[in-house]
C-alpha cells in the first residue's frame, strides 16, 4: 500500500507536467492552474495515505533495472523510510501550499502554463531525490531540481539579468554536482555498488575510517552539497536565484531544493562517520556559510535577497548539526525551516503583489495596518527564524542544535551558533521595521492592493503560519533509529543552561536590533552613509565579495580564453598545409607563363642534367 | 692520320646544334626562333651524314633527305604562321602574342 | 541477401528519386521516406527476430552472413555480415534519414529528384561502411560515402558567414576525408601483404586479417594508418577543421546526416578494426587517444562558446562529446565501450534534434546568426521548449540518452584512469556552460526584432516528438541496447585486455 | 681534304654566330645563308656530294629565298632596329648562352668518351647508291615526305592567306577570325 502511495506520488506531478509541457497553448490559465495546484494537491494527499501506512519498517521498491552491464546495475527504485516520508510530507505539503499561494501570486502572468509545467517537474524531481534508492537515481533527481531551479529562475526571460542569473544558478550548482559524481565514480570503484543501502552497509568494511579514499569520497560528496545548498564558497548563486517568481524562492530556494545537500550527507550519514575530519569540515563550512550570510543579509535592501542571505545563514546551522554528528536534529532544522521561510516568502511575495512588484526595502514601509495577514505571517515566520523561544518551531530545533554541538564538545562552533543568533534576530527586525513600519518610501506602498482570496491567499500564510509555531515542532516525527546516536542523547547535563543562553542570545540580537533601529536609527544612518562605515556597508552588500573573486578567478579567464580560441589556433595550423599548397601552386604557375624561350630553356636544362648526369656515370663506370 | 676522325664530324654538328639552341633561346623575334630552328635541323643532318660517310653507308643520306623535307615543311608553315602573326598583332615578338598569364 | 538488399533498396531508391522528378515535386519526396522507412523497417525486424546472445564457441559470431567473390585474383569478396552494433547503427542510419528527408521537406527545393538521390546515396555507403567485412569493400564504401555529401554540402549549402562559401567548406570536407581515406587505403594494403608475404595467401577478409601476424614496429604505424583515418572523421581535434564550416554551410539533412551518422562511422571503424586488427598497439596508444580525448572535450566546448553561428555551436559541441567517446573507446572496459556505443546513439539524437530545431528557426527568421536572435521564447510557441529539451540532452542531464552514455563511459573508466575520469568530468560543466550560453542567446533575453512567428507544423512536431520519445526512451531503459551490443563489445574487450595482460607478462619474461 | 673540312666548319661555326647575335634581320638570313653553304662545303669534302647539292639547292636555295621574302614582305628592318638596348643587358642572354655551353660541353665530353677508332676517308657515295637505296628500302620514308611537303603545302597556303581586312582593326578580339572564311 504504502509503496503505491509513494509511486502514486510521484507520477502525479510528472504526469501533470508531460500534460502541461505537451498540451501547447491549447490550455487556459484557469486549466493550467487547476492542473498544477491539483496534482501536487493530490500527490500530497498520496503521500499522506503513505505516511497512514507506514509501519515502521524501511520499504523498497524495484521498478526496473536501468542499466546492467557487468557489476553496473543501477535501478530506477524507490526506497520509503522515516527520512524519506519526512521529506516527502515537506515537499508535497508545503508545496502544495506554495502551489496554492501561487495562484493568486501568478494570476495575469503569461506563460502560466510553463511555471506549473516546470514547479511540477521539480516537485518530481525532487520526490525522485529523496526517494532514490541508488545514488544513480539521486543524481537523476538532483539534476531534475537544478534544471527546473534554472528555467524558474529564468522564468521573467525577457530580462537579461534574469536569465543570467538562472545560468549563474545553474552552473555554479552543476561545479558541485561534478564533484557528487567524481564521488560516485570512487564509490562504484572501490565499494561495487551504488544502492544507497549497500554503499553504507559495505564501506566501513572495505575503508578503515579515517583512511584517505574514505575522507576523499566524502569530500567529494561535500562538493555535491556545497553547491546545491549554497554553502561557501559554492553559495553564489542564491541572492541572484531571487530573480525568480517569489513561490519558486519559497519552494526552491528555500523550503526543499537547497537544503538537498543537508539531506545528502544525512543519507549518507555512514561514509562521512568514516571520515571524521571532513565532517567536521562539514561543520565548519556550516558555521562560516551562517555568519558570513548573517552579516551579509544586514546590509541587504532588497527583502528577497535578506531572506536569500537568512536561508543560506539557516542551512549553515543545519551544516554545523551534521557536523557535529547530529543528523537527526538537522532533519529537524530543515522542516521547520521548510516551514517558517516558506512563510516568509509567502508572506514577502503577498507584500510585493500588493505594491505592484515593489522589494526594496526603501520603497517601502508602514504597511502593517493594510497588509494585516502579510504582516502576522511576517511577525510568526520572524518569530521563528529567531527562535522566539517556546512558542516557535525554530526554537525547538535550533536549540537542538546547539545542544548537540556543546555536548560534542565543539566550542567554536557553538560559538557561531549563538553569535548567528544574535545576527538572525538583528536582520530579522530590521526586515520586518523596514517593510511594515515607518514611513512609506513609494506611492506603491502607500497605496498598496492587499491579497483577498480566502483560499489562495490566506489559507496557505495561516496554514504555514500555524505550522511554524511550536505545533509545527510537534508535528516532526523524530528520526531516532535512522542515524548513529547523536552525541547528545548519552548526556543531559547543561541542557538548561545552554537553553538560558541561547534565549539570552535571541534577547539580546531583538534588543539590539530594537535599539539600533528604532531609537539610534539617524546614528546608524550617518555611519553608513560614509567613511569606514560606507566601505563595510558595501563589502556586507556584496556579502563579501565572492562575486568578484569568482569574476576575476573564474569567469574573466574563461572569457578571455574563450575569445583568444575563437579563432581557432589549431585549424589555422591544419591550414598551413593548404597554404604550402598555395605557394607552390604559385610558384609553378609562372612557369606556365607561355613563353617559347622559358620552355626551350626549362628543357635544355632538362637535357643538359641528364646528359651530364649520363657523362658522370660513364666516367665513374669505366 | 687519314681522313677526318668522326668526333671532329660529330663536335661540328653539336657546335652548331648548340648555336641554333641558343638562339632559339636568346631571341624573342619568331623570325630568329625559325631560323635558329633551320640550324639545329641542319646541325642533325649534318651528324647524319657524318655518320652515312663514316660508316660508308648510303642511308644516313637518305635520312638527311627526310631531315631536309622536314626543315622545308617547317619553314613554309612556320613563316606562314609570322605572317599570320605580323597581320594580326604588328609584331612578330614571341613575348608581345602570349596571352598566357601566370 | 537481405544485407545486400539493404544497401542496394537506398541505392535504387535514389536512382528512382532522381527520375521521379519529373512526376512532381513531391515524388522524390515520398520515394525518398519510404525507401529510408523500408531500410528502418527492415533492421527493425532484425532486430525483433534477431538473438543476440553471446554465441558459443562453435557459433558464428555473426547474426547473418553473405560473401560472394569479387575479384579473386586479389582475394577480395563481397562479404557482408551484421551483429548486434552493425544493426543499431544501420537502423539508426534509416531513423536519420528519415528525418533528413522529413526536414528538408520544405527546404529544398531546387533540383528535388537529384537531391534526393544524393541523400540515398549517403545512406548506401553509410550502410555498406556497417556491413563490409572485407577491407577493400569497406574503403570503397568509406570513399562512396563522400562524394554524395560533397554535392549535398556543394549544391544545396548555405552561403553562410562572409569569406566561408559552401564550395569551399564542401572542398574541405572532401579533402579531409579523402586525403585520411587513402591513409588507410596504404594501412589496408600493406597489412595486405604483410599477410601475403607471411602466409602466401591474398586476402582482404576481416577474419583472415585479424590473425595476420604483422611485426610489431610495422603494426604500431598501420594501426596509425587507420586511427587517423578514424579521427578525422570523428573528428578529434588537430584533424577537426572540416566539421564546423560542413555544419556551418551544409543543408539541415546534410548536418543531420552528417552529424547522426557519418561521425558514428569513425567510432564505429575503430571499434571494428582499429583495435580487434592492432590490439596491442592499440592498447599502447590508448593513453595517447584519451589525451586526445581530453584535448577534444575541453578544445570543442570552448570554441562552441565563442561561435555566432547556431550551427556552428552545435557543430564544435560535436568535437566536444565525441572525445568522450574516443576515450571510451580506448578505456579497455565493456561498460566504458557500450557507454561510448550509447553516446552514439544518444548524440545522433541530440545533435539531429539540435540541427533540425536550428533548421526550423532558419525557415522562419532566415539567419541563423546568434546576434540577430534573442527573446524567441515569445515570439515562437513551442519550438523553445523543444530546443531546451534537446539543450538539456545536450548537457548531459539525466533521463536523458546522454546522461547513460556519458556516465557509462566515465564510470568504465575510472578504473582504469581515474586521471582521465577527473579531468573530463569538468567536461560536463563545459557541456552545461556551452548549451545554456545557446538558448540564452536564442531563447532568451530581450526580443531582437518583433512579431510573432509560426509554431511547428505537424511534421516539425512530429519529428521532434520522435527524437524526444527515443531520447527519453534509451535515457530511462537503455538495456535493449545494451544487450544487443553485449556479444560484438565483450570480445573487443577481452582483445584489448587480453594483449595488456600479454604485453606484461611479456616485459616479466624478459 | 681535311683542311677543306676544318676551314669550312669554321666557316659554317662563325657565320651561325653571326646569325643569332645579329640584329638585323637581312644581315641574319645571308650569314644564314652563308652558314648553309659551309656546311655543304663540309659536306663536300667529307665526299657526300649528293648531299652537298642538296642543301645548298633546297636550303641556301628555295628556304632561304623564303626567309628572304618574308623579310621584305614584311619590312622587318625597323622592328629590328628597336631591340638592341633590351638584349645587350647581360642578364638577357648570359644564361641561355651558359646553358648551350653546358649542353655543348656535356655532347663533347659523351662523343670523345666514346673512343671511336673511326675516320672518315672521303670515299665517295653516289648519287646512284643513294637512288638505290630511296627507291629501295626507303621507299615508305620518301613517300611519307611526299606527304608531308603537300600537307606544309596546304596549311602554308591556308595560314599564310591574307584576312579579312574588315577587322584587322581590333585584332586581339578576335583571335579565330582564321577559320572564317
Amino acid at each position: 500500500m504504502m509503496t503505491v502511495a509513494t509511486v502514486l506520488s510521484c507520477l502525479l506531478p510528472l504526469a501533470s507536467t508531460l500534460a502541461l509541457a505537451f498540451s501547447g497553448e491549447r490550455l487556459g490559465p484557469r486549466a493550467s492552474t487547476l492542473i498544477g495546484v491539483g496534482s501536487v494537491g493530490l500527490a500530497a494527499l498520496a503521500t499522506a495515505w503513505a505516511l497512514l501506512a507506514y509501519s515502521g519498517a524501511s520499504q523498497s521498491v524495484t521498478l526496473w533495472t536501468w542499466v546492467s552491464v557487468g557489476d553496473f546495475q543501477p535501478t530506477i527504485g524507490l526506497t520509503v523510510d522515516r527520512l524519506s516520508l519526512v521529506m516527502m510530507g515537506i515537499i508535497t505539503g508545503v508545496g502544495f501550499l506554495i502551489h496554492l499561494f501561487a495562484a493568486w501570486y501568478m494570476a495575469g502572468e503569461a506563460g502560466i502554463t510553463r511555471f506549473y509545467a516546470w514547479m511540477n517537474l521539480f516537485v518530481f524531481s525532487m520526490l525522485i531525490l529523496v526517494l532514490a534508492d541508488n545514488l544513480l537515481l539521486l543524481f537523476l533527481g538532483w539534476e531534475g531540481v537544478g534544471l527546473c531551479s534554472y528555467g524558474l529562475i529564468g522564468y521573467y526571460y525577457q530580462d537579461e539579468a534574469n536569465n543570467w542569473a538562472a545560468f549563474k544558478a545553474f552552473i555554479v550548482t552543476r561545479i558541485g554536482d561534478v564533484f557528487l559524481a567524481l564521488g560516485m565514480f570512487l564509490i562504484f570503484v572501490e565499494i561495487g555498488s551504488l544502492d544507497i543501502g549497500q554503499v553504507l552497509d559495505q564501506a566501513p568494511r572495505v575503508w578503515a575510517e579515517g583512511s584517505a579514499t574514505a575522507n576523499i569520497a566524502a569530500l567529494l560528496i561535500l562538493g555535491g552539497a556545497l553547491g546545491k545548498s549554497a554553502q561557501v564558497p559554492l553559495h553564489t548563486w542564491l541572492p541572484d536565484a531571487m530573480a525568480g517568481p517569489t513561490p519558486v524562492s519559497a519552494l526552491i530556494h528555500a523550503a526543499t531544493m537547497v537544503t538537498a545537500g543537508v539531506y545528502l550527507i544525512a543519507r549518507l550519514n555512514g561514509l562521512f562517520l568514516l571520515a571524521p575530519d571532513v565532517l567536521l569540515l562539514v561543520g565548519v563550512i556550516g558555521a562560516v556559510s551562517l555568519l558570513l550570510a548573517g552579516f551579509a543579509a544586514l546590509a541587504q535592501t532588497d527583502i528577497k535577497r535578506v531572506l536569500a542571505y537568512s536561508t543560506m545563514s539557516q542551512i549553515g546551522y543545519m551544516f554545523v548539526a551534521l557536523g557535529v554528528g547530529a543528523f537527526d536534529a538537522a532533519i529537524f532544522h530543515l522542516t521547520t525551516h521548510a516551514f517558517f521561510k516558506a512563510l516568509l516568502f509567502l508572506s514577502a511575495g503577498s507584500v510585493i503583489i500588493s505594491c505592484h512588484h515593489e522589494q526594496e526595502m526603501g520603497k517601502l514601509g508602514g504597511l502593517w495596518r493594510q497588509l494585516p495577514v502579510a504582516y502576522a505571517g511576517f511577525l510568526v515566520g520572524g518569530a521563528a527564524l529567531v527562535a522566539l523561544p517556546l512558542v516557535s518551531a525554530g526554537f525547538f530545533s535550533k536549540d537542538e542544535i546547539l545542544w548537540q554541538t556543546m555536548a560534542a564538545d565543539r566550542a567554536g562552533l557553538l560559538i557561531a551558533g549563538l553569535l548567528g543568533a544574535v545576527l538572525t534576530g538583528l536582520y530579522t527586525v530590521r526586515l520586518i521595521l523596514g517593510i511594515f513600519h515607518g514611513e512609506p518610501g513609494s506611492h506603491h506602498a502607500r497605496h498598496p492592493e492587499p491579497g483577498k482570496n480566502l483560499f489562495t491567499h490566506h489559507l496557505p500564510l495561516i496554514v504555514l503560519a500555524v505550522l511554524s509555531t511550536f505545533l509545527g515542532a510537534w508535528l516532526y516525527p523524530g528520526l531516532g533509529e535512522l542515524f548513529p546516536a547523536a552525541p547528545g542523547e548519552a548526556a543531559d547535563t547543561g541542557h538548561t543552561l545552554l537553553q538560558v543562553l541561547a534565549t539570552g542570545a535571541v534577547i539580546a540580537g531583538l534588543a539590539l536590533a530594537g535599539w539600533l533601529f528604532l531609537m539610534r536609527r539617524q546614528w546608524l544612518h550617518s555611519v553608513v552613509e560614509k567613511g569606514a562605515g560606507a566601505r563595510c556597508w558595501t563589502l556586507l552588500n556584496r556579502a563579501w565579495g565572492f562575486d568578484a573573486l569568482f569574476k576575476w578567478g573564474l569567469v574573466r579567464p574563461w572569457q578571455w580564453l574563450v575569445h583568444g580560441l575563437r579563432c581557432d589556433f589549431i585549424n589555422r595550423g591544419m591550414n598551413l598545409l593548404a597554404l604550402i599548397a598555395r605557394v607552390g601552386n604559385a610558384g609553378l604557375v609562372r612557369t606556365q607563363n607561355g613563353r617559347v624561350r622559358t620552355y626551350a630553356c626549362v628543357m635544355v636544362l632538362g637535357v643538359t642534367v641528364i646528359l651530364i648526369s649520363l657523362v658522370l656515370t660513364r666516367g665513374g663506370g669505366t | 692520320m687519314n681522313g677526318v676522325p668522326m668526333e671532329h664530324g660529330l663536335v661540328l654538328a653539336a657546335t652548331l646544334f648548340s648555336l641554333g639552341l641558343a638562339g632559339l633561346m636568346l631571341r624573342r623575334s619568331m623570325l630568329f626562333v625559325l631560323m635558329s630552328l633551320e640550324i639545329m635541323l641542319n646541325a642533325a643532318g649534318l651528324a647524319f651524314i657524318v655518320g652515312s660517310t663514316a660508316w660508308n653507308q648510303p642511308d644516313g643520306q637518305a635520312m638527311f633527305l627526310l631531315v631536309i623535307t622536314l626543315a622545308a615543311a617547317e619553314a613554309s608553315v612556320g613563316l606562314a604562321l609570322m605572317i599570320q602573326l605580323y597581320q594580326r598583332f604588328h609584331s612578330i615578338k614571341l613575348d608581345n602574342v602570349s596571352r598566357m598569364r601566370g | 541477401m537481405i544485407l545486400l538488399w539493404l544497401i542496394l533498396i537506398p541505392f535504387f531508391g535514389g536512382l528512382l528519386c532522381w527520375q521521379a522528378e519529373r512526376w512532381g515535386q513531391q515524388a522524390p519526396r515520398w520515394i525518398a521516406l519510404g525507401t529510408m522507412l523500408l531500410v528502418l523497417a527492415a533492421s527493425l525486424v532484425l532486430w525483433i527476430g534477431g538473438d543476440f546472445s553471446p554465441p558459443g564457441v562453435s557459433e558464428s559470431p555473426w547474426l547473418l552472413e553473405w560473401r560472394v567473390p569479387w575479384i579473386p585474383r586479389f582475394g577480395i569478396e563481397i562479404h557482408l555480415a551484421m551483429d548486434g552494433l552493425s544493426l543499431i547503427l544501420v537502423a539508426l542510419a534509416g531513423l536519420l534519414g528519415a528525418l533528413a528527408v522529413l526536414c528538408s521537406w520544405n527546404e529544398i527545393v531546387e533540383r528535388v529528384g537529384f537531391f534526393h538521390l544524393n541523400l540515398l546515396f549517403i545512406m548506401s555507403g553509410v550502410v555498406g561502411v556497417f556491413l563490409a567485412l572485407d577491407l577493400f569493400l569497406f574503403f570503397l564504401f568509406w570513399e562512396a560515402m563522400l562524394v554524395p555529401m560533397y554535392f549535398l554540402i556543394a549544391l544545396w549549402g548555405h552561403s553562410g558567414s562572409p569569406g566561408q562559401t559552401r564550395i569551399r567548406a564542401a572542398t574541405r570536407f572532401f579533402i579531409y576525408t579523402q586525403a585520411s581515406g587513402l591513409l588507410m587505403l596504404v594501412a589496408i594494403l600493406a597489412l595486405v601483404f604483410v599477410n601475403y608475404s607471411n602466409t602466401g595467401v591474398m586476402t582482404f577478409s576481416y577474419n583472415a586479417l585479424l590473425n595476420a601476424n604483422v611485426p610489431d614496429g610495422l603494426a604500431f604505424w598501420l594501426m596509425l594508418g587507420f586511427f587517423i583515418a578514424f579521427a578525422v572523421k570523428l573528428p578529434v581535434v588537430p584533424f577537426h577543421g572540416w566539421l564546423p564550416d560542413a555544419h556551418a554551410q551544409a543543408p539541415t539533412a546534410g548536418s543531420v546526416d552528417l552529424a547522426g551518422i557519418l561521425l558514428k562511422t569513425a567510432a564505429y571503424g575503430i571499434l571494428r578494426f582499429a583495435i580487434p586488427l592492432f590490439p596491442e598497439q592499440s592498447q599502447a596508444f590508448a593513453p595517447v587517444a584519451m589525451t586526445l580525448g581530453l584535448v577534444g572535450i575541453f578544445y570543442g566546448a570552448i570554441l562552441a562558446c565563442g561561435q555566432q553561428d547556431i550551427k556552428r555551436l552545435i557543430a564544435y559541441t560535436s568535437i566536444s562529446h565525441m572525445g568522450f567517446v574516443l576515450i571510451a573507446l580506448y578505456a579497455g572496459s565493456e561498460l566504458a565501450m557500450q557507454g561510448a556505443i550509447v553516446i552514439m546513439v544518444a548524440h545522433a539524437f541530440s545533435s539531429a534534434g539540435l540541427f533540425i530545431l536550428s533548421g526550423q528557426l532558419y525557415e522562419r527568421i532566415k539567419t541563423r546568426d546568434m546576434r540577430l536572435m534573442g527573446g524567441l521564447w515569445g515570439r515562437i510557441p513551442t519550438l523553445p521548449g523543444l530546443t531546451l529539451f534537446f539543450v538539456a540532452a545536450s548537457l548531459g542531464m539525466p533521463a536523458t540518452a546522454n546522461f547513460i552514455g556519458e556516465f557509462m563511459v566515465l564510470f568504465g573508466t575510472f578504473d582504469n584512469a581515474p586521471e582521465v575520469v577527473i579531468i573530463a568530468s569538468a567536461g560536463l560543466v563545459l557541456a552545461a556552460i556551452y548549451s545554456l550560453l545557446m538558448m540564452q542567446r536564442v531563447h532568451f533575453g530581450g526580443e531582437y526584432s518583433q512579431g510573432r512567428l509560426a509554431g511547428p507544423d505537424a511534421r516539425e512536431y512530429a519529428m521532434m516528438l520522435l527524437l524526444i520519445g527515443l531520447t527519453l526512451a534509451v535515457g530511462l531503459y537503455p538495456q535493449p541496447l545494451l544487450d544487443t551490443t553485449a556479444s560484438m563489445v565483450q570480445p573487443v574487450v577481452a582483445l584489448f585486455t587480453d594483449s595488456a595482460g600479454l604485453a606484461a607478462q611479456a616485459e616479466e619474461v624478459e | 681534304m681535311e683542311l677543306a673540312f676544318y676551314l669550312s666548319g669554321l666557316v659554317a661555326v662563325l657565320a651561325t654566330v653571326g646569325v643569332i647575335t645579329g640584329t638585323s634581320p637581312v644581315h641574319s638570313v645571308v650569314y644564314l645563308i652563308v652558314s648553309l653553304i659551309a656546311v655543304a662545303l663540309v659536306f663536300f669534302a667529307l665526299g657526300a656530294p649528293f648531299a652537298g647539292v642538296l642543301e645548298i639547292i633546297i636550303y641556301a636555295g628555295a628556304i632561304m629565298v623564303l626567309f628572304v621574302f618574308v623579310v621584305m614582305m614584311l619590312n622587318l628592318r625597323a622592328d629590328a632596329e628597336r631591340t638592341p638596348p633590351l638584349w645587350r643587358q647581360p642578364i638577357y642572354w648570359l644564361g641561355p648562352s651558359l646553358l648551350a655551353l653546358a649542353l655543348l660541353a656535356a655532347l663533347v665530353a659523351l662523343i670523345t668518351a666514346g673512343d671511336i677508332e673511326m675516320a672518315i676517308d672521303g670515299e665517295l657515295i653516289t648519287a646512284r647508291a643513294i637512288g638505290l637505296t630511296l627507291f629501295g628500302p626507303w621507299l615508305m620514308v620518301v613517300e611519307l615526305s611526299a606527304i608531308l611537303l603537300l600537307a606544309a603545302l596546304v596549311t602554308a597556303s591556308h595560314v599564310g592567306r591574307r584576312s579579312d581586312p574588315g577587322h584587322s582593326s581590333t585584332p586581339r578580339n578576335a583571335p579565330n577570325r582564321g577559320d572564317t572564311p
